[in-house]
């Protein structure tokens, strides 16, 4: 049984379909936060594998900088977190509705 | 062993890099400043940024001659594309930076402004843009993307009260949802065409005669999704009111430009070879899309209570009226975009900046948000002159002619018209309609009712000289732009046409 | 038939860590869940060849994402339970599951496009860190030092945020306040420039 | 000769205008004079005209340019032919006396000088009508004359039923002027022009259906202005106008227009002598029916203007039968005698203190002996008695009828001659004659000024001698322009049993009124509560019957039109559409709640769609192609 | 300047409007009066230089706007609008100069003034877009005066004007630049000058739609049945010089398009729909006629008599032949004059008792007998009275129709019953009958500044009712031209049978000049 990218590519899928339902379902926005990193982690493993069947680097470079652009919006979303609980004191998204209609 | 690479620094086209260095190297000028000597009053940082952004802007123009001379130009191992929409693209988001920037210099203190960061942030973004619509590389547009965006969440944050944080909270964590969306229609795209630049994709996709159509369709699901949320298609836009009510209007106004021309033009690199190519899905989603954004948009436009909330709306509605030329995919229609999008700056400065100049720091016993529509109630007699701006830049949003906008929307329409879409041009026409409602309500108010005494006092109070000068600036442009609307069209044809759109 | 096992042996991990992320009620839980999931992920890039990837990965995911979450949640105190109020998990289950479904129905069918060829091919000859280093800075470079300045930004952005400055409104206070401010407090912020 | 013309047109514009320069201020009897005088020049052009138009001659004047636009050219033209100029007499001599008795008429009443401007007004409309040379010149002053009579039945605009009749009378006319409007339409698009003398030269050309409906149009406009059943019922109502509008307008001259416009037609009704027919059996109709109804009535000038209208069937008839020279001929007697015998019932009610029951009147003829004797003189004019005008004139027509071998129509006229005895007389009986009734009231009657009753004088006179002197030259001088039929009955046994006979019967009926009405009045209650009485007295309910079918519907009808349709329909709809649009904004608006997880939400529905979308395009647009292969 | 006049004419009271602003509040109305007087004589200053004997545009400038998009600054008048012109000037000087608000004159002064601008433009464009232009930017004035001085029911009123006026020219809008998209196609150049545009011959179907299209801009405009119901609103509420501009001159715009653009460029499709717009114009004139007989509020009658009145209009452009469009052309004006002299009657009346409902007068013949006799002037020469400038436009555009329909005439006809009918009935309610109420014992007749602008609508009534040739000659001649285009462009049998062959209307002309 040999290992094809549609293998890799269903579990990225997978791993993408579960992030999603984390963004959906998460209200504590740090666990939020976590789901996001998910559904980028789960491109990354399409991208390696794709770049890996084509025989070919560029898929791996993009991989590469979706993981820089991964740690760069950790850093900003926990600054926004902390200024955010700091004023309210929960990271609780359900207290976050100020502005609606 | 690897062979060493021999390049020839002729072949990188360095320069092409120019306008984004400049900004980049401002943002970090603007940080070395600040570490050396604090304490800088805010106008020093704008005028810095003002200098930045002019060169930036110089230097785009100058690629902009060279482009007409020469053709599209490729750079830096073909990762940065100079082509007219490229130049195009920068020249608005340098521009309207650059008369966006100015509104820090209001007469209230507010707390961003006394940060220098927040002005190195700008210029960041500004580069982060530029590189977004210089390039038709994927990672690229997701690199400046990302930079732009982070940027922009800071300076909305850096507002400093809670309701900007929820604005920033919201808008990064649709943001990263967003920037899934984009890594995974990437990824599907690569793995059909083992490319990442957009005209390779598109040259294989042709050669294939899109036989993975299945694929093609789940990438462009993704992509739309992506740049649905950047440029607020419903029902990708929930971000879009919110965050304008949360954030300052001037970061607001900005927000309603130039994130979004950035989007346009890699959305037009995007889709409209797909349009072209006879995807007829695409073009029934993006009918659809437009359709209902425009609709939606105004409909909900219509109810709100807060003038800031309402033009996030209204926002809404032209990104989706412009969405239009993109499924048009003429010629004509791009150049109406970019022709609108340009008359929108000049209204759309006017009207954040009105709002602008308005705002009071805290808000009074009773009110809930900071411009609501009493707030504007019988401006007339407090305040004539005022008045008269806001009410031109409603009317030049409603497209009352011969105000600003109506020359976008008629050459959108006779766009439309002339690309067969008449149905949609109608529907086009009849949104307008719909959308006049709600300009037409702050007019209403600020014409026809009588004053409300506590609101009374704080209107115009944030105004200073350069701001005025400013939504003096829009007015003109507003008023006289027709006579511009000709050279314009002109230049954006020559631009739009020798870049193959 | 060895990458067969491994594959599916990581996948179901992967699975099961991220399904455990996403689905406790525990942070730390999450946290931990979170952290092995992309050390799993790891597994694949070896497995694919992109051994600088799956360095990459561990170290920036595991070490540096990782950390950084862990401060964040001290900061926080969210080791205890967090109590989710959820209004319509059927919409949510729904959704995951079509959207899954829609991504996997489209996925399992083969990809076949004769137009494919390698731009920078895999070359066997030379690692994979070294090929890596090779494109990253010739035809990557711009998109490298757009991401330097990315991260930058993300610095600048986070300091800003999570830094004293915003504890107080400068909006809001009075001028004498801020002259106060300054006076006293001028000397650390220089410090924190500095850092 | 054009001076007089212009002279005779526009003098009486002249007396309108300057009276109405003094239509604010207080009464001057200076307007009165003027007008008067003026209307007396006009009347002495008008008869230098007569002059030179029995030489033989006519004028005819293009004054100026009035609508031209496209092939359509109409000018103020003016025409002074042997027809016109009959009339032109008629309304001047009429006119001038009816200003004169005007003056001392209308003396206490504050809105004298308006009366006058009005009055004035009306002549020049009557004179425009007549004189003009063209359908549409005769439409100006038809409508003219229709306005002035608006504003005179309505002069006292206190009284509610005044200006209820006077809106009456303008908008049943106008009813008829929409059908002469039309046949003026017909007409130019049938010929190309307006003016009479093209009209009539290319008439003969159209077809028969067209000139039919030309004839049919034309006449339905003209029973509006003569007030023929169905559209008789202003009339009678018109009656509240002051008296002397009532002598000039409703039985002098305006209410003759119509038989001056089918007389002046006759060409065209020459060629459709079925429609002639039928104005001529109309004619009688209407003849028979207001007689009866004014046997009952109690109300002294409504009997008056039902035997307007009666004599006005009687001109019809002769007109409907060809006899255009003979209806022309009995209008200028009948306006003799009935502006006559109006003027005197003027007097009668200023005597009376604008009582107008003749049942609370009675033994006048003391304290006026002027008023009844010349009030009696037009009485026995009307009722056809030699040697008096109406026996030359009416009579006639019944020979007509009888020599054009219409003995229905003969037998209907000769019954109305006698109901026209009948009823003038028991007019004059019951006011002159018996008990002075009106005592009981408190009413002490006096005689009215000499200069009205010297005014009058003329009038008694042409009532007197206008048959018998005018008859002749009359004849020679219209048969110039109408049909020159002499209507005799050859066999002489005939026309001398009919002449006696009809004498004969109209002298019972006379007698008969003496008898019932002159001692004392008995009421006959059981006749009264009769059936036929309260048909007559009601006026066969026609009043009611239109009041119930157009006046009420109408109201609620546009009552309906309005609540109903405009605004809860049509408006609705427009608001209505508004509204659902709002609506939904304000329903799904709430979709933007706030909160993150619900966007986050949103937009993974929205991927999801997309993606089964596109799947399900994918699915199908593979279907489609395995099968195409 | 005489090459310029039209220029100026369209934007010195612009220019004025903007100076305007720094006259102190007091000196406001001399200075409107000054400015609109300026212009009026301005206006006829053109009427005297405008040559009766040419039959096409005159005047003309042009100059690029959006050159690439074949947007031009093109103006000309031909007979049709120079009289729709100086009516403009003329009620904008009478109605400042009759102004009695007392509320913020300046601004209003001001708004008029740019009105009067937008009034000016729209009669004298000959570009599609210019034409476009002012025509929406004359509602934003109308919007205000409405808005801000109007009744307790305003906003809405005005709102509802404005959303409905312009939602219709939207839809107008996209069969402009449709039809400047033909022009493309045809020739390879955007244009959208009309005189170009005349040149086009257009296949039937496309006619049909584009047809609809500037349709529903002009009916709404017009107001047609069932488009109608803004106007009673926006009458009701406005203030006096509101609805005496909106009556007399803005709804002139719709059918004034009707004649400059949807006849010439359509004319097929005129003739298609000639029998729907006929019937609809029919309906506008009894229908309305009867709500406005049902109204309590004198206002509203005479606002949906001008319905009535634009029924008859509409029916006379339709007639496609000389007389009928000549005689709609001239009925506009007279019921500029006729309708807008009502408003200021009205306005009169309010003034002194701040109500308009008919049941609170009575009797006002006795109160105020000049007052009285001006009004019924007025209301008979709306009722169509020969000799009054009504009834010229009113007969040439029945006779016009006759020749396309006699049933249909017949039955619109039966405006001059309806009309007659609400009308008097409304003056016998407002002026006979006793006073009642004792407010109205002692109400002033109307003074010398009301005057001032009644008597001059007064002689117009009359002047051009019975001499109406200075204006109906130049008006048909320009009809003339516009009627033998039509033919000439006909294609369908049906056209060419209904719209009538004048030959060459030049050597016609030299005729009649002999005749």
């Amino acid at each position: 049984m040999e290992i094809t990218l549609a293998h890799y590519l269903v579990l990225s899928g997978v791993l993408f379909a579960i992030g999603l339902i984390g963004v959906m379902r998460r209200k504590n926005l740090l666990m939020l936060f976590f789901a996001t990193e998910i559904l980028l982690n789960a491109t990354n493993i399409g991208f390696a594998a794709i770049a890996h069947f084509h025989n070919d680097l560029t898929g791996q470079m993009f991989a590469f900088f979706i993981i820089a652009i991964a740690a760069s919006e950790v850093a900003v979303g926990l600054g926004l977190l902390i200024v955010w609980y700091k004023r309210t004191g929960k990271i609780d998204l359900d207290i976050m509705t100020s502005m609606r209609g | 062993m690897l062979e060493p690479l021999h390049v020839s620094l002729a072949s990188l086209n360095i320069v092409t890099l120019a306008p984004m260095l400049i900004a980049i190297v401002g943002a970090l000028s603007i940080l070395c400043i600040d570490m050396i000597k604090g304490g800088l009053h805010k106008s020093f940082y704008v005028m810095v940024s003002l200098l930045f952004l002019l060169l930036d802007l110089g230097t785009v123009i100058d690629f902009g001659n060279i482009f007409l001379k020469n053709g599209p130009v490729l750079g830096m191992f073909d990762m940065v594309l100079v082509d007219g929409l490229a130049i195009m693209g920068q020249i608005i988001i340098v521009a309207g930076s650059m008369l966006f920037i100015a509104l820090a210099l209001t007469s209230k203190r507010f707390h961003e402004y006394n940060n220098p960061e927040y002005f190195s942030l700008f210029l960041f973004m500004i580069a982060g843009f530029q590189f977004m619509v210089a390039t038709d590389n994927l990672i690229m547009v997701f690199v400046g993307l990302e930079t732009a965006s982070l940027a922009l969440y800071a300076l909305i944050a850096l507002h400093n009260r809670s309701k900007s944080f929820e604005a920033a909270v919201k808008y990064f964590t649709m943001g990263a949802l967003a920037a899934g969306f984009f890594a995974f229609g990437s990824m599907i795209l690569y793995a059909i065409t083992g490319a990442i630049e957009i005209n390779q994709i598109a040259s294989i996709l042709a050669a294939d005669h899109y036989a993975n159509i299945g694929y093609v369709l789940v990438a462009v699901s993704f992509l739309l999704a992506a740049f649905g949320f950047k440029l607020s298609m419903v029902p990708f836009h929930t971000w879009t009111p919110d965050v304008y009510e949360g954030s300052t209007a001037a970061l607001a106004g900005y927000m309603s430009i130039v994130p979004k021309i950035a989007g346009f033009i890699v959305a037009m690199r995007l889709f409209e070879f797909l349009v072209h190519s006879g995807v007829v899905w695409l073009q029934v989603i993006l009918y659809v899309a437009v359709v209902v954004t425009m609709t939606a948009s105004n409909i909900w436009a219509m109810v709100q209570t807060d003038v800031k909330r309402m033009l996030a709306y209204s926002s809404i509605s032209h990104a989706g009226f412009v969405m239009a030329a993109i499924l048009i995919g003429t010629t004509q229609s791009n150049t109406a975009l970019f022709l609108y999008w340009a008359l929108l700056s000049f209204t759309n400065l006017g009207a954040f900046t009105m709002l602008w100049v308005s705002r009071q720091k805290n808000l009074l016993p009773g009110q809930s948000s900071d411009h609501p529509f009493e707030k504007f109630s019988g401006l007339i007699k407090t305040m004539p002159m005022a008045a008269i701006m806001m009410g031109l830049f409603m009317l030049s949003l409603a497209g009352i002619p011969p105000f600003g906008l109506f020359w976008g929307k008629i050459y959108i329409i006779a766009s439309a018209v002339s690309g067969g879409y008449t149905v949609l041009a109608l529907i086009m026409a009849l949104n307008s309609a719909l959308a006049a409602y709600y300009y037409l309500k702050l007019i209403v108010f600020m014409f026809m009712k009588e004053p409300i005494t506590e609101y009374g006092k704080h209107y115009l109070t944030n105004a200073s000289l350069s701001l005025k000068t400013i939504i003096g600036i829009a007015a003109i442009g507003t008023i006289f732009a027709v006579v511009a609307v000709n050279p314009l069209l002109k230049v954006i044809t020559l631009f739009v046409y020798n870049s193959g759109y | 038939m060895f990458e067969a096992i491994a594959f599916y042996l990581f996948a179901a991990l992967t699975i099961g860590m991220f399904t455990i992320t996403v689905m406790t009620s525990q942070a730390l839980y999450a946290l931990t869940a979170m952290a092995a999931g992309m050390i799993f992920i790891s597994a694949f890039f070896f497995m694919l060849g992109a051994d600088f990837l799956g360095v990459v990965q561990i170290i920036v995911y595991t070490g540096a994402v990782m950390a950084l979450y862990a401060f964040g949640m001290m900061f926080f105190d969210t080791t205890r339970t967090l109590v989710e109020k959820r209004n319509n998990p059927r919409i949510i289950f729904i959704l995951g599951v079509m959207a899954a479904a829609l991504i996997v129905f489209i996925l399992v069918s083969p990809i076949i496009s004769t137009h494919l060829e390698a731009r920078y091919p895999i070359e066997a000859a030379f690692g994979n860190s070294q090929a890596i280093g090779m494109i990253l800075f010739t035809k990557f470079l711009v998109p490298f030092e757009l991401s330097a300045v990315m991260l930058l930004v993300a610095m600048i952005a986070g300091i800003v945020l999570a830094g004293k400055k915003m504890d107080k409104s400068l909006t809001l206070m009075a001028e004498e306040e801020i002259a106060l401010m300054s006076a006293t407090q001028a000397p650390k912020d220089t410090e924190e420039g500095a850092h | 000769m054009e001076i007089y013309l212009y002279i005779a047109l526009f003098a009486p514009l002249a007396g309108s205008l300057f009276s109405a320069l003094f239509g604010a201020s207080p009464k001057t009897s200076v307007t009165g004079i003027v007008a008067s005088g003026l209307l007396f020049i006009s009347f002495v052009s008008s008869a230098i005209l007569l002059d030179y138009v029995m030489m033989g001659h006519t004028v005819h004047v293009e004054m100026m340019t009035w609508i031209a636009a496209g092939d359509l050219y109409i000018p103020f033209g003016f025409v002074v032919d042997q027809v016109s100029v009959v009339m032109m007499m008629v309304v001047s001599i009429v006119s001038t006396i009816v200003h004169i008795y005007s003056i001392g008429y209308m003396d206490h009443d504050k809105g004298f000088n308006r009366f006058f401007s009005y009055l004035s007004a009306f002549v020049f409309s009557m004179m425009i009508l007549v004189m003009s040379d063209n359908f549409l010149g005769l439409f100006i002053g038809w409508e003219g004359v229709g306005l002035c009579s608006w504003l005179l039945i309505g002069f006292w605009y206190h009284k509610e039923s005044a200006t209820w009749a006077a809106n009456e009378a303008f908008i049943m006319n106008r009813i008829a002027d929409l059908s002469m409007l039309v046949g003026i339409f017909m007409i130019y698009w049938n010929i190309g022009s307006l003016q009479y003398d093209v009209v009539f030269a290319e008439i003969s050309n159209l077809p028969m259906p067209i000139i039919t409906w030309i004839g049919i149009f034309l006449f339905v406009g003209a029973m509006g202005k003569s007030a023929q059943f169905p559209l008789h019922t202003w009339l009678a109502d018109a009656m509240e106008g002051p008296t002397p509008v009532s002598a000039l307008i409703h039985a002098a001259t305006m209410v003759t227009a119509g038989v001056y416009l089918v007389v002046r037609a006759n060409p065209i009704y020459g060629l459709i002598p079925e429609v002639g027919t039928a104005i001529a059996s109309l004619g009688a109709f209407v003849a028979m029916f207001a007689a009866t109804m004014a046997l009952v009535n109690r109300d002294m000038k409504r009997i008056v203007a039902y035997s307007t209208l009666s004599q006005l069937g009687y001109m019809f008839v002769a007109a409907g039968l060809g006899a255009y020279w003979v209806a022309l001929f009995h209008l200028m007697a009948h306006a003799f005698f009935k502006a006559l015998l109006f003027l005197g019932a003027g007097n009668v009610m200023h005597a009376m203190h604008d009582e107008l029951d003749p049942f609370k009147m009675g033994g006048l003829k003391k304290s006026m002996k002027f008023t009844w004797i010349l009030m009696t003189l037009a009485s026995v004019a009307l009722a056809g008695i030699y040697p008096l005008a109406g026996f030359f004139s009416k009579d006639l027509i019944l020979e007509v009828a009888f020599v054009e071998q219409h003995y229905v129509l003969y037998t209907v006229l000769l019954l109305t001659a006698g109901l026209t005895a009948f009823y003038s007389f028991r007019l004059v009986a019951l006011i002159f004659h018996g008990n002075e009734r009106h005592l009981k009231y408190g009413i002490h009657p006096h005689e009215a000024y000499t200069f009205m009753l010297y005014a009058m004088a003329p009038l008694a006179v042409l009532a007197v001698i206008a048959g018998m002197v005018f008859k002749t030259p009359y004849y020679q001088m219209v048969t110039h322009m109408l049909p020159a039929i002499e209507y005799h009955i050859h066999n002489h046994t005939t026309f001398w049993i009919m002449t006696i006979g009809t004498q004969l019967f109209v002298i019972t009926a006379i007698a008969y009124a003496y008898k019932k009405y002159a001692k004392a009045v008995k009421v006959d209650t059981k006749v009264e509560s009769g059936f036929f009485y309260q048909l007559l007295y009601n006026q066969y309910y026609i009043p009611k019957i239109y009041d119930e079918l157009f006046t009420k519907p109408y109201r609620e009808l546009s009552k309906v039109a309005w609540k109903q349709i405009d605004l809860k329909i049509v408006d609705a709809t427009v608001d209505g559409i508004a509204n659902v649009i709002y609506r939904m904004g304000e329903k799904t608006h709430t979709m933007q709640n706030g909160n993150l997880s619900s966007m986050l939400r949103w937009m993974v529905i929205g991927l999801v769609v997309l993606l089964v979308l596109a799947i399900a395009f994918t699915v199908g647009y593979n279907a489609v192609t395995m099968r195409a292969m | 300047m005489q090459e310029h006049i039209l220029s100026i004419l369209i934007f010195f009271p612009a220019l004025a409007a903007m100076l305007g602003f720094i006259v102190h509040k007091d000196s406001a109305r001399a200075f409107g009066v000054t400015v609109a007087a300026i212009e009026f004589f301005l206006s006829l200053w053109l009427w005297h230089l405008y040559d009766p004997m040419t039959s096409g545009m005159q005047f003309m400038e042009k100059a690029p706007l959006v050159a690439a998009f074949g947007i031009n600054y093109l103006v000309g008048i031909d007979g049709i609008s120079l009289f729709i012109i100086i009516l403009a000037t003329f009620f904008t000087m009478i109605g400042i100069a009759s102004l009695t608000e007392t509320r913020r004159v300046k601004d209003l002064i001001v708004t008029l003034l740019f009105l009067e601008m937008t009034m000016v433009g729209v009669f004298s464009a000959l570009d599609a877009i210019v034409f476009y232009v002012f025509w929406e930017l004359s509602l934003i004035p109308m919007l205000y005066i409405i808005g801000a001085w109007g009744g307790p029911l305003r906003i809405y009123a005005s709102v509802k004007f404005f959303l409905y006026t312009f939602t219709g020219s939207l839809v107008m809008l996209v069969g402009m630049l449709f039809m400047a998209y033909f022009y493309f196609q045809a020739t390879g150049q955007w244009s959208f000058s009309l005189l170009e545009w005349y040149r086009l011959i257009l296949p039937l179907n496309f006619q049909l739609w584009l047809f609809a299209a500037f349709f529903l801009g002009f009916a709404i405009k017009v107001p047609m049945f069932p488009f109608h119901t803004w106007l009673p609103y926006a009458h009701g509420q406005a203030p006096t010089i509101g609805s005496v501009i909106l009556a007399a001159i803005l709804l002139k715009m719709g059918t004034y398009a009707f004649v400059r653009f949807s006849l010439p460029l359509f004319p097929d499709a005129a003739v298609y729909f000639m029998f729907p717009i006929a019937s609809l114009a029919i309906i506008m004139i009894v229908y309305t006629a009867m709500v406005a007989y049902a109204q309590e509020d004198i206002k509203q009658v005479v606002a949906y008599s001008s319905v009535s009145h634009m029924g008859v209009i509409v029916l006379g452009t339709f007639a496609l032949n000389v007389e009928g469009i000549s005689g709609s052309i001239f009925l506009m004006i007279a019921h500029g004059v006729v309708s807008g002299a009502l408003f200021l009657l009205v306005g009169v009346v309010y003034d002194r008792r701040h109500t308009k409902l008919m049941s609170e007068f009575g009797g006002l013949a006795s109160v105020m007998p000049r007052y009285a006799t001006i009004f019924g002037i007025m209301m008979m020469a709306s009722v169509g009275l020969p000799l009054t400038i009504n009834f010229v436009g009113e007969f040439l555009s029945l006779l016009g129709f006759y020749k396309q329909s006699h049933g249909f005439t017949l039955v619109a006809g039966t405006a001059i019953i309806v009309g007659a009918i609400y009308m008097l009935t409304a003056y016998k309610k407002m002026f006979f009958g006793t006073v009642t109420k004792e407010e109205n014992k002692y109400l002033k007749d109307v003074n010398k500044t009301e005057l001032l602008a009644l008597i001059p609508l007064v002689v117009i009534t009359v002047w051009l009712g019975v001499y109406p040739k200075p204006i109906l000659e130049p008006i048909s001649k320009s009809v003339e031209s516009i009627v033998q285009l039509m033919h000439d462009k006909a294609q369908t049998p049906e056209a060419q049978k209904r719209i009538p062959n004048l030959g060459n209307p030049e050597v016609k002309n030299s005729q009649q000049e002999t005749h």
